[in-house]
């Protein structure tokens, strides 16, 4: 299977009943993903997208098995809604929440922790194995199954972008939108060591954008990769203080600059597209480079 | 969201926190009131939504009532930064011996909370944290148990403030991180953190951001929120449910998603464009809310053309076009807009365009150069 | 410290738990117009500091404002196991289709609050715990966190509660958890947790027991403790500092430490003696609370004679035979007194005790025998 | 060394300069006691009864080494210094406070149980290792050198059944007052443990009584132990529902009777003393027995 999951993966959604729960559930399996129940307190004992709804992800997980689990429970509710997943013993999380409370996150993050669970997001739209099916709500259309694996802050940026690498013949392994906010449960870095050490990758694209200081976390840890990376980063034109939309996306002081993470990542060897036209062009030059 | 210095000291007065007495004026009338009530020497602080007003003159003196009034005078109105100051804060002056430096931030590499204490208060923490980052001690809380006393004193210890501030200092340095996780804030600070001639331990300043994502649960705060002076359309934005940020070109920008929208503003940029805003309509949105979006960001006088970036998932192509058309009656005559549609709805998007005449680019690319010079044209 | 349902329910309410609409009422008169107000059919239910009040009558029903002032006339001034019931609460009456219970108790092994839910609600729960514990889910709550909504949930649907309650029972239990530990609760049971015919779900009877040693913090709640009727002593020896229980015996019984005063009363049981209280002075008694405990020992009418047990440490035997000579002068002529006192001061005690006249025994048990035998002598 | 402390286990005091801390400190430095230093926050600089105070337990412990702490700090502040002491490394805690509330105690011995720490108490009066110190409020005085191992629920009772024993030629090995709260920071089953395997020890006495299955446990643990003990249990004559002074010696329904308790005592084996004076004859002749 990919790095996160493929078509046999048994997956169940949080908030299933919820009218994003229902559309996104539809997709999925539409997808190809393995969708094998629903978690909703007090509808248990319903049906929801043809799978069984359950009230706790404890009894979902002993009725199917599930090991994966997408969120798309409100605000109020999602911090615990993540705690629920780790603490049942669900290995990889995805929570689609936008807008949940981040000190609520601050404590989600130690169970996700204690627990050793796998978190993408909050406040973002999922991953993808093109060909397996996808756990969020990214377009599964844009997809085509291929060599680049790719990791990005943001969503439809993901979209425009995964566009340009189908259209231009370039496959992905696996996407992943690690999400915009401050805290989340992983990142940049997380993912590059796990396609390093993934057969179907041989390169990796990266979308950052302005805000703290994963891209050049990232950065580091490609100086000692195989594997080439080709990053792009968003925001050169954000002034500081200003919250770009994405919780996360803010310049403090002269922290999380797009300058500074380009001149990180250029620090590393790693090409800087400058526009995101200019992606495939240098993948394919690294693709050329490894083989 | 921002909030007064007054706002912060009154969270940090709810959680025992001591404070000066005094009061808000809005004009130097009141002002005099207050230090009448108060006796003695007081002074007068700029309520405004940005640091740096002490060396712009919005922190005056006043050692009776009328100079009290006259202090009053010269800061009410007063323009610091772009921001008229429209109330100021009087409270009893304080004889300081001694400043010091007590913060709380949310910390991403930590995914906590963390402790910031330092002997060296009064002063920007960000030039002491550059030229001597080692009088700064630093401590994530353990969100388990929150900041416990014990340890709030041993940050105060180790931050070598004295013996005699430890017991009080490590009780309002608790308090603050109960303050801070309560109200969903994402910033707390006091500067200074002031020890008085007297022996008395107060906090002199306080500054206090609330996470946006808190404001749900935070009913009292979030009635707190006030137009910022220098953008009155970010804050009616935010009231409208819109993520809008005004930059100073002419440029009009709305996409969906922000990493998109961001990335559009530096296409824009890089064509020699130069942005008027960010705007970002989420995901999912309709024809509504794509004219108000259009008609919000066409209420800055500075913007002279507008362009619509949207890929389409859950978003809809037809759903923008008609929201574009809808709008185009309201905007100025003639004010060029630029849409591209991809993805979803795309195609019908772009039919029914092209049958309203307006113009569309390809890709993000062709989009951004047409309406750079479709606004060059008309100057 | 014990409080009544309808404080408890107060409390409950803060928590945005659901209670029946009521009020309490002190006269028949109050309860009808309560009920008046109301409207519908009422519940009458007597406050008063002991279970089984439905057994003996305590609990009446009336369907208009005439029947509620009848059911309050009668269920005031009742006696319930020695206690008069002063005041009814007066609430709608529910129609329950479903009962649970839900509880939670300070757990000594696993020194945490254990949360105990069963779907067989409305009854004894120690009945369902002896014949049928399997019925009844525990969990203690991990106090780094509280108790999650997740885990709440997660209790309820394991102890098989139909699915339209999970989430509202659960916002209930989580809520219930958040009260017992800001209460410094060492108990708090719903019970019955009631699922009526319309489908809402609420906490038709609540208990809650505060720790005594968490009122200094409680102060609103402290302010709400109330004499029990049975044992008017108990609650001002409380009041007063002293930890007295009142017994059924005869022999006063004073002394330093529980342990002590516990087995002080167990000897006197062991040489025929029947204990008419227990009273722990604490360590460091002075001459005035030694006679202020022996005047309070005194002032039981079922009180023939008084032992004094002290094994001086901090507590000095001069003290404490000063304090029992001031004390005679204020006791009923010729009550016995046998005082024993050991460690620190004890020879000058016993001096002091001898000028004046007083008993004294070697040990434990000489004190015992001698005062059991006095008081039989004047029986 | 005993099982716990020697005269030379370096001992601070936590509130040292309380009138409390004060007057004991100075016991304990003449029954031999190590005292090293001591803590009151706002106070660090000065000196009390002959040692430097410190603001925190963390300077105390870099100045001093201690080991072991003996805390006097009213009821607020208590359970924060014992969570102090146990995050500072402090091996030894006893703490002597009496009126803690309950729920501090359980989020305290989350803390001490993960450092690993010893808790004595709280509202407790310590131990004693004749011939060497104590650390609390135990009179030292009444106490001989010799092979019984004493521990108890209570102080006072512990005094008087020490003063029968020590009259009776029987020394002490180490004696420890556990406390009377609901939640305290070790029981009898853990002193059990320890004499059964310190060299001193040839027997152990034991008061306990009502409320709690402290004694049922320790019956438990006493099945598989090769030294004699000898129980008493106080609270006979107590009746159910009421706390008699200690917060723990309350009987809830049919749990924490004394006749349970002796009983089950008795089922393994145990003599168990009718009135405390039986006890040094009970223990002669357990002497008796395994020398």
């Amino acid at each position: 299977m990919s790095i996160l999951m493929d078509s046999s993966t048994p997956v169940i959604v949080q908030g299933i009943t919820g009218r994003e729960g229902q559309f996104h559930t539809r997709n999925m399996i539409a997808s190809g993903t393995h969708i094998v129940g629903g978690v909703t307190p007090g509808k248990g004992g319903e049906i929801a997208e043809g799978v069984p709804v359950f009230d706790t992800v404890n009894e979902a997980r002993a009725a199917t098995g599930a090991t994966a689990s997408c969120i798309f429970v409100p605000p109020p509710g999602a911090a615990d809604a993540i705690m629920e997943a780790a603490s049942a013993g669900i290995q990889l999380i995805v929570c689609i929440t936008e807008g949940i409370p981040t000190i609520d996150m601050t404590r989600a993050m130690l169970t996700v922790r204690e627990h050793n669970a796998l978190l993408i997001g909050p406040n973002c739209p999922g991953m993808c194995t093109p060909g397996h099916g996808k756990i969020g709500i990214i377009p599964y259309q844009i997809f085509t199954p291929g060599p680049v694996g790719f990791i990005s802050r943001s969503g439809t940026l993901t979209y425009e972008v995964v566009a340009l690498l189908t259209g231009a013949g370039l496959g992905q392994s696996t996407c992943i939108g690690i999400g915009g906010d401050p805290i989340i449960g992983s990142t940049f870095a997380d993912y590059l060591k796990m396609f390093e050490s993934d057969p179907q990758t041989k390169a990796v694209v990266m979308c950052g954008e302005i805000g703290g200081s994963d891209e050049e976390d990232a950065a580091e840890y490609i100086k000692s990769m195989s594997k080439p990376v080709v990053a792009f980063v968003s925001g050169r034109t954000a002034p500081a203080g200003k919250r770009m939309g994405h919780a996360g996306a803010i310049i403090s002081g002269n922290t999380g600059t797009a300058q500074g993470k380009v001149a990180a990542l250029q620090a590393a060897k790693v090409p800087v597209a400058d526009t995101i036209f200019d992606i495939p062009g240098m993948v394919k030059e690294a693709l050329a480079r490894v083989s | 969201m921002k909030i007064h210095e007054y706002q912060a000291k009154d969270i940090l007065a709810r959680y025992g926190i001591p404070i000066q007495p005094g009061g808000v004026a809005h004009t130097p009338e009141e002002a005099e009131a207050i230090a009448r009530e108060l006796g003695g020497p007081v002074v007068i602080k700029a309520q405004v939504y940005v640091g740096g007003r002490g060396k712009a003159g919005g922190i005056q003196f006043g050692d009776t009532p009328a100079e009290a009034r006259a202090a009053a005078a010269k800061v009410l109105g007063m323009d610091i930064k772009g921001l008229t100051v429209e109330k100021v804060l009087v409270v009893s002056k304080l004889d300081i011996k001694e400043e010091y430096y007590l913060g709380i931030i949310l910390d991403r590499k930590s995914q906590a909370p963390v402790v910031m204490v330092s002997k060296a208060g009064g002063i920007d923490i960000e030039e002491v944290a550059a030229t001597a980052p080692e009088k700064i001690i630093r401590q994530p809380i353990d969100m388990r148990y929150g900041l416990r006393p014990f340890e709030a004193r041993d940050i105060l210890a180790r931050a070598g403030l004295p013996h005699n501030v430890i017991a009080r200092g490590g009780a309002i340095l608790t308090a603050l991180a109960r303050a801070f996780i309560d109200s969903d804030a994402s910033l707390a600070e006091i500067n200074p953190l002031a020890l008085t001639a007297e022996g008395q331990v107060q906090a002199a300043d306080a500054k206090i951001l609330i996470d946006d994502n808190g404001l749900f649960r935070q009913k009292e705060y979030a009635l707190w929120a006030e137009t910022e002076e220098s953008n009155p359309l970010e804050f009616e934005a935010k009231q409208a449910g819109l993520t809008y940020v005004k930059l100073d070109g002419n440029v009009g920008i709305i996409g969906n998603g922000a990493g998109l929208v961001m990335t559009t503003l530096d296409m824009v940029a890089r064509v020699g464009g130069k942005p008027a805003n960010f705007l970002d309509i989420g995901g999912g949105a309709k024809a509504e809310i794509m004219r108000k979006a259009l008609t919000f960001v066409a209420r800055d006088p500075q913007v002279k053309g507008i362009l619509v970036n949207i890929f389409g998932g859950i978003t809809r192509g037809e759903e923008v076009a008609q929201g574009v058309i809808l709008a185009q009656a309201e905007l100025p005559k003639g004010m060029p807009i630029v849409v591209r549609l991809s993805g979803t709805g795309a195609e019908e998007g772009r039919a029914i365009l092209k049958d309203a005449g307006l113009d569309w680019g390809r890709d993000m690319r062709e989009a951004a150069q047409k309406i750079v010079a479709a606004i060059a044209a008309r100057e």
